[in-house]
């Protein structure tokens, strides 16, 4: 018997079968039992109606280390129709597609209303199967489409003996649809009842006592929430003062749009879905200009299409915080699928040479944070600030506690604005004053007794255009001389786990950190002994911090989801030291065990770069939308 | 803001924080001087302080006036003004928000933001120095050009002209505006009407370019302006649509407010930008949802 | 006595006083007259009217080996009245600029029209003062006041003893005026002639003999031509066969644009200048779907604008040139002014990973050869083909021998169209077929008995959207695959002069390699032996002949007109060795006496960058427009 | 190209180079199923070929139309469809050059290049599947939204919403059309007018979104449309716009060409392409202005 530890995934037709409904009564209910989830990949097509999805999710009584393996112990199938495009049997798409994940032992649910399906040579490989004709119960028995979710639901909870007296759905139920009157709650404790039903006579008819799985119940210390890389984010840019966002719908970026259109006017803020990508970031400028802290939010096309207003924020020195919520490029790419492909994009678009700063997070918690962080840096040094997630930890959910949002001191710091009782009357004041920090204090219009010509053109101390060779010599100085002192000040180094002298060090950034940890286990379970080097604060360099740490390795490898290794040619601009390269670019996660096959293939061939990803999941080859 | 006027707003007030006259860099002639000398009048009329005036300026020779008179000033990207202009004015709604832009600024790179804009109706202006050429980078077409001449046959490369108030009032702006800097004092007016406007505010001015515009010049635009009868009501659309019918027809060009019809619209104040309104937030409400 | 071999300056109000008049034709009948000419500086103001502008001009008999260093021998003043913001005295502003830059001995011509000025600093400096009141001369005794250009002109070909009979005066205006009637020829002859008289009688009070230079005419095989970088360029397009271009105004690309509408649609061609900078490569690309060749061409803010573009025509594989004139940014910047800033955005911009190839030519002539070799690479490896100039190489002029452009044998070569009778009516054809080189045949729209589904999205073979993952690897590989067939196939490798081993090796790309073979050679009178290692294919770079090459040297040392050194970063990414950097970003040519400088210091105090000029030109700070 | 006919132009030939009809992935009921239909149905009527057919997508779920049907296909950038069939058509007039796009990407983030090649006026077709919402990033409005909804409150977020119509015709579109996805017989005999017209033809097609508009359904369209009296003269701007007015008024919305005067426009054969046509130029005649 497996307590408290599985990975299970549900699939079946987008829009159709319900894989997100399912998906978070699981969570949800889990959570508040006090366990742990993490469903970081969330598989979906870039079209609305028809094509696969799945979800994917972790469930533990400790915090997962990471997403784990493709490898899945229960596979939740809604799909109740066959694939017309499958010669092969069994013929339900989430079947075709994942059953070769099933452990063997593991559990196969699957909707049975269209007739039973040959599982014969999944039940060799000692999976047990629960065929549960859900939507026919639902519709026929309930009269009530919508319940055969609950249905499979019921039978879930009742194999993995959870909530057997259905508490937690109770709760769930009648806090969703008690408004709308407590017999569509009955109705669907009915259906729940009715999967379980189903449930039990399949045990009794295989005379299984038990499923193999438990789910137990966990206490906690206060409320867990399963919350977004995106809901973290958007809380944190809140908590940290963020009063204007402006962005255009993309995925997988929208929801902050749409929870800062529901949330930030509660806070005094304004949300603005921009006409364009360009619209939204010069709206959000023009915010900025008049001195609220200011956000957009928006994934690689839109990115794109942005950049010249980088420049406008770096040269007129109004300060930024763009999200980048990075997706499968390049152009429209895979819009459903994450990468780490806009490294590159970040550090260097843009024609000229302006200052910025570039933020990844790791996790949903960092996510909070490091966005409280980026507030403050676009405010101290006047520039843009970039915030990179990805698909994976922008969507995907992971429980955290309640507690976590109360443990963060914040101190709003925006001594670099001038008030008006900060203003000498003697119209000495210079909006880019040449300061030896290079950050000079910053006149909002409105002010008073101060006014402020603000230029993207090269000018001088009062802000007129100007280019004369010695004042842009000194202006285009002064900028760069900020982040001389953002790496002296505020840059974070690496963090470290283990002990790089001499060792292989995996080198990553932004969402693979809890990833690199899992491998690092498994190697060291292998005999093989590393360093992990992960990186959230990535531009400027930290050169300093990251050259003494990565010259000491015996090997540098930066596992990076992208096709060329773009944070690998970082360090070796700044380091010069030779970076190996795991890389991973078919739209699916990076696995631990890519990592571990990837770094015993680097140590035994001496690789300089693995393409870990060979082997793709998806047996029917299906074109999509976009 | 509006309240506080810490210095007597003359005329001569505009010449502080601004490039020296002797500096202008327009060429001798230029319709920008009218429009330049319009915009002092009327916000001197309005006693507008330079504190409360943000002017965003497009870019070309036009754009360049945001320096050249005292007051708040912005510049972005080419075809950008309204839309920063936007953002200004939502976050801080007691700044007076003048956008200062070229016709091919407005209408060709930024054609987009001009639309999306009025729809939005902020309380904004914008003034347009049309000279139907891009001047600053020496004379091609802008989308205005060939206003008033005789071409019969045209191509994708050559399309025709392209009327800026029609454009206006089907994008929904809220008052639509023409003026000529040949005759400043009357665009003074025209600019300290549309200043007071509650909403977006478009005039075309009619800025001509000595240099680069042989065609539409001073004494053509004399020969082909025209007051809007006094009867005018801006207030309906369809008499602003029949009145633009009217001087086509009769190939004159109007000038006046030949459009002002403000929309019911949510106030906002001010958004919160100080630590002290900022620290205490409390974002625990916010949490309850992911339980 | 110094003959043919002189740099002179011409200076003045912008728009009113006629600088470029003056140095056309100068430049035109120096041409003529077998001489060679480098104009590669235009000091102009981004304002139409009333800032200073000024034009150097080298003048010799051999082709000169750079623009040399600020200093000059012979300082025009076209301007007529005094600065109101100077102080100083001599107060005409061309004066109050250049003079400091004079050498002893020069000569300095200025319009005295409103009266003569002190130079006595500058007399005691040997420097020979030509007043010629060519405004009242031209106003009051020949009633035109444009002619006064003519005056300067005259008076300056006596200075030089150049065209005493006036022959190539004569021909070029009768050239330009003839039409508008013989008297406008005379009259300008006759203000040739009252220059020259007025130089004479100057001559004669100071009892000079002449003034210390002339210029001779010198016999040439077959014509030459004064052209710039644009021309040449916009000729190389129409010799390539590139037959639709698209344009948005914008310094200094508008020249392109311009040449293309008046001469594109002779060959059969169609040029458009866009509405935005958006619709412009949008247009071209469309364009370039239906099999014709088609560019476009920029610069900074434009090119910033045109970022998501490039993704597209990486990913939907169609061809495009897109020629960026780099200018000082980054945003508005320095409309006018020169630097090579724009190598990150052209490298790495984009979100996402596309093949793409950056070339950068060096001369006006590669200007034309190496655009010809763009169009083909294009066509060939079916990406976009970036084409750096800067804002000095594409408005600089030059003189090229006319039988320059009838040398290159130029083959039109689209082998990897396929045409109708290639095509088997199956319906096999795929537009995105795997091959080994990752070159896909291309079919155009409208050829009888293909279709093809072109998307940037991620595609199957025949142009379907799809994200099976085992496709998205292929088609990663199969797009990247292209470059590796480039680096084989078509790179070409540095041009180095001089040993690298054991010495310091100068590193350049693009505009800058007259300028580094200048150093070079001074620092060879100097005792200071260097190599120059010079680059025109910059991506994807070429380790494998860059890193032998780079690793002997003593010390690397990159010059660059920009703030990083970004070409020096992409040597160290590629390299991994350290690269010291000579950067100049103060918006004027870096000199050879910058470059001398720079490895002087680097030679003695071991610096890693240098960043020169230092000392600006300009002693009024006046602000400027956009 | 046109009078090559290799293939009988039955229904059945659209089928083939497409994505198989079971794997289409629009929800069951969406508008877009009918301008399909109507596509198929008017391209048959004209007996054109897939091989001369160029469809530019725009992103959306309607843009996946393109590879719902035979036919050369191209889909780049969102909003950038019309701007990729003008260079398209400017470069081979042989080609059949059609835009299928959403209300999001044609009037939002793609509104420039409609009212740039409005007054360009290439022969393209431009198909809007005008749904109110952007249906593929799941529901967020779109500029059209808000059709027939009694707001009486508007902000700089949430301003009323856009005429298509209207703007086509201000911005100089010489076909204006518009049709009910819910009836694509009558949809396909104004997109096969629109395909013969010889400039840049729009029709806005009501294609409504099941799954995320709930205002503007097929029912309620079915309630709102009408077709254009028989009387109307299309060539006449005056009356076009009387009768959006007209309609407005009635709160009604007109299905038919609304508007369609053709212009004078140069002719141009595909430009030069083979190696054939482009190895023997001539840049001698360039030189010799630089002598
Ligand atoms: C993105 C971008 N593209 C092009 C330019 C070059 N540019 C500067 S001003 C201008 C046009 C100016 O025309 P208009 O707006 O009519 O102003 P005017 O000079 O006529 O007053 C252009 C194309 C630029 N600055 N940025
Ligand atoms: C530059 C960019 N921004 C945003 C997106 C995301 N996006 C895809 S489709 C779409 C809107 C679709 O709306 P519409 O054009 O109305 O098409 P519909 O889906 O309603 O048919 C958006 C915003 C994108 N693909 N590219
Ligand atoms: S070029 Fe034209 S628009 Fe520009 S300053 Fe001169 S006259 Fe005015
Ligand atoms: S979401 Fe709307 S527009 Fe998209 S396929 Fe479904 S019904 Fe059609
Ligand atoms: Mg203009
Ligand atoms: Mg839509």
């Amino acid at each position: 018997m497996i307590v408290n530890h599985l990975k299970l995934l549900v699939g079946g037709v987008q829009l159709r079968d319900g894989v997100v409904t399912v998906s978070d009564i699981l969570g949800r209910i889990f959570t508040r039992a006090g366990l742990h989830v993490l469903a970081m990949e969330r598989g979906y097509a870039s079209t609305i109606y028809g094509a696969h999805q799945y979800d994917p999710m972790v469930v533990a009584e400790e915090p997962p280390v990471s997403w784990g393996d493709p490898e899945i112990d229960i596979l939740v199938a809604l799909d109740y129709d066959s694939n017309p495009d499958a010669k092969e049997q069994p013929n339900r798409d989430t079947i075709l597609r994942h059953s070769k994940y099933l452990k063997d032992g593991g559990l196969l649910v699957y909707d049975s209303s269209t007739g039973d399906i040959a599982t014969d040579t999944l039940e060799r490989r000692g999976i047990k199967i629960f065929p549960i004709p859900a939507r026919n119960i639902a519709r026929d028995e309930l009269k009530r489409d919508v319940v055969k979710n609950v249905v499979t639901v019921g039978g879930l909870f009742r194999l993995l003996e959870f909530d057997r007296d259905a508490t937690h759905l109770r709760a769930l139920l009648e806090e969703r649809f008690l408004r709308k009157g407590r017999e569509i709650v009955e109705l669907n404790l009915r259906a729940a009842q009715r999967g379980l039903e189903v449930v039990e006579s399949v045990l009794k008819a295989k005379t299984w006592t038990d499923a193999g799985y438990r789910l137990e119940p966990r206490p906690t210390k206060g409320p867990m929430l399963l919350l977004s890389g995106n809901d973290a984010l958007s809380i944190g840019a809140i908590r940290a003062g963020c009063r204007f966002y402006a962005g255009y719908p993309i995925t997988p970026a929208s929801a902050i749009l749409e929870f800062m259109e529901e949330h930030l006017p509660k806070f005094g803020g304004r949300a603005m879905q921009g006409q364009n990508e360009r619209e939204s970031i010069r709206a959000a400028i023009g915010a900025a200009i008049t001195g609220v802290r200011s956000m957009v939010g928006t994934s690689g096309p839109g990115l794109s299409l942005k950049v010249e207003e980088f420049g406008v924020s770096g040269m007129s020195e109004v300060p930024m915080v763009i999200v980048d919520t990075q997706r499968a490029g390049p152009s429209t790419g895979m819009p459903t699928k994450s990468e780490q492909g806009d490294l590159f994009l970040v550090a260097y678009g843009g024609h000229g040479e302006i200052p910025r700063i570039v933020l990844a997070p790791a996790t949903q918690e960092e996510c909070y944070t490091l966005m409280i962080e980026a507030h403050h840096l676009a405010d101290k040094y006047q520039c843009p600030v970039f915030f990179l997630t990805d698909l994976n930890l922008s969507e995907g959910r992971k429980v955290v506690p309640e507690s976590f949002f109360g443990q963060q001191a914040v101190r709003i710091d925006r001594s670099t604005l001038v008030r008006e009782s900060d203003l000498r009357r003697d119209g000495s004041y210079k909006r880019f004053a040449l300061t030896p920090s290079g950050i000079s204090p910053r006149l909002v219009p409105g002010t008073v007794g101060g006014v402020i010509k603000v230029t993207g053109s090269e000018h001088d101390e009062r802000g007129f255009v100007s280019t004369d060779p010695a004042i842009r010599k000194a202006m285009m100085e002064k900028r760069a001389r900020k982040m001389e002192v953002y790496l002296d000040e505020d840059v974070k180094p690496p963090q470290v786990f283990g002990k790089p002298e001499g060792k292989p060090v995996l080198v990553g950034w932004g969402s693979t950190r809890p990833l690199l940890q899992e491998a690092q286990q498994r190697l060291r379970g292998r005999g093989v002994e590393t360093a992990v080097v992960h990186f959230t604060h990535l531009w400027p360099f930290h050169t300093a911090a990251a050259k003494p740490l990565l010259e000491k390795a015996s090997a540098v490898i930066a596992v990076e989801q992208n096709f060329s290794g773009q944070f690998a040619d970082v360090i070796q601009t700044y380091c010069l030291v030779p970076v190996r390269r795991i890389v991973k670019y078919n739209g699916l996660p990076i696995y631990p065990s890519d990592v571990v096959g990837g770094v015993e293939q680097i140590l035994r061939s001496g690789a300089q770069r693995v393409r870990v990803g060979v082997e793709a999941p998806a047996p029917v080859k299906v074109s999509e939308g976009d | 803001m509006a309240e506080v006027k810490p210095q007597k707003v003359s005329a001569k007030v505009w010449d502080e924080n601004a490039v020296a006259r002797h500096r202008i860099q327009w060429c001798p002639g230029c319709g920008d001087f009218g429009v330049l000398a319009a915009l002092k009048m009327a916000l001197t009329k309005l006693e507008i302080t330079p504190y409360e005036v943000l002017m965003v300026g497009g870019i070309g020779c036009s754009g360049q006036i945001r320096n050249y008179l005292n007051g708040n000033a912005f510049h972005g990207t080419h075809g950008g003004a309204l839309a920063y202009a936007l953002g200004a004015k939502m976050a801080n709604p007691q700044l007076k928000v003048i956008t200062l832009a070229g016709d091919g600024d407005t209408f060709a790179i930024g054609v987009e933001n001009f639309v999306h804009v009025c729809r939005r109706d902020p309380e904004v202006l914008l003034v347009i120095m049309d000279n139907g050429v891009y001047g600053l980078t020496k004379g091609q077409h802008s989308p205005t050009h060939g206003r008033g001449m005789d071409i019969k046959e045209w191509s994708e490369e050559s399309p025709p002209p392209f009327s800026p108030l029609r454009l206006a009032l089907t994008a929904g702006a809220t008052l639509v505006a023409q003026s000529f800097s040949g005759d400043p004092k009357h665009a003074a007016g025209i600019y300290a009407e549309a200043m007071q406007h509650k909403g977006f505010a478009m005039v075309n001015d009619f800025s001509p370019c000595v240099t680069y515009n042989k065609f539409n010049t001073y004494d053509w635009y004399k020969a082909h302006v025209e007051e809007i009868p006094a009867g005018h009501n801006p207030g309906d659309p369809n008499a602003a649509w029949d009145l633009l019918n009217d001087f086509d027809r009769r190939g004159r060009l109007p000038l006046g407010v030949i459009y002002r019809n403000p929309r019911q619209k949510k106030a906002h104040a001010r958004l919160p930008m100080w630590p002290e309104e900022l620290q205490e937030t409390d974002v625990r409400p916010l949490l309850e949802m992911f339980r």
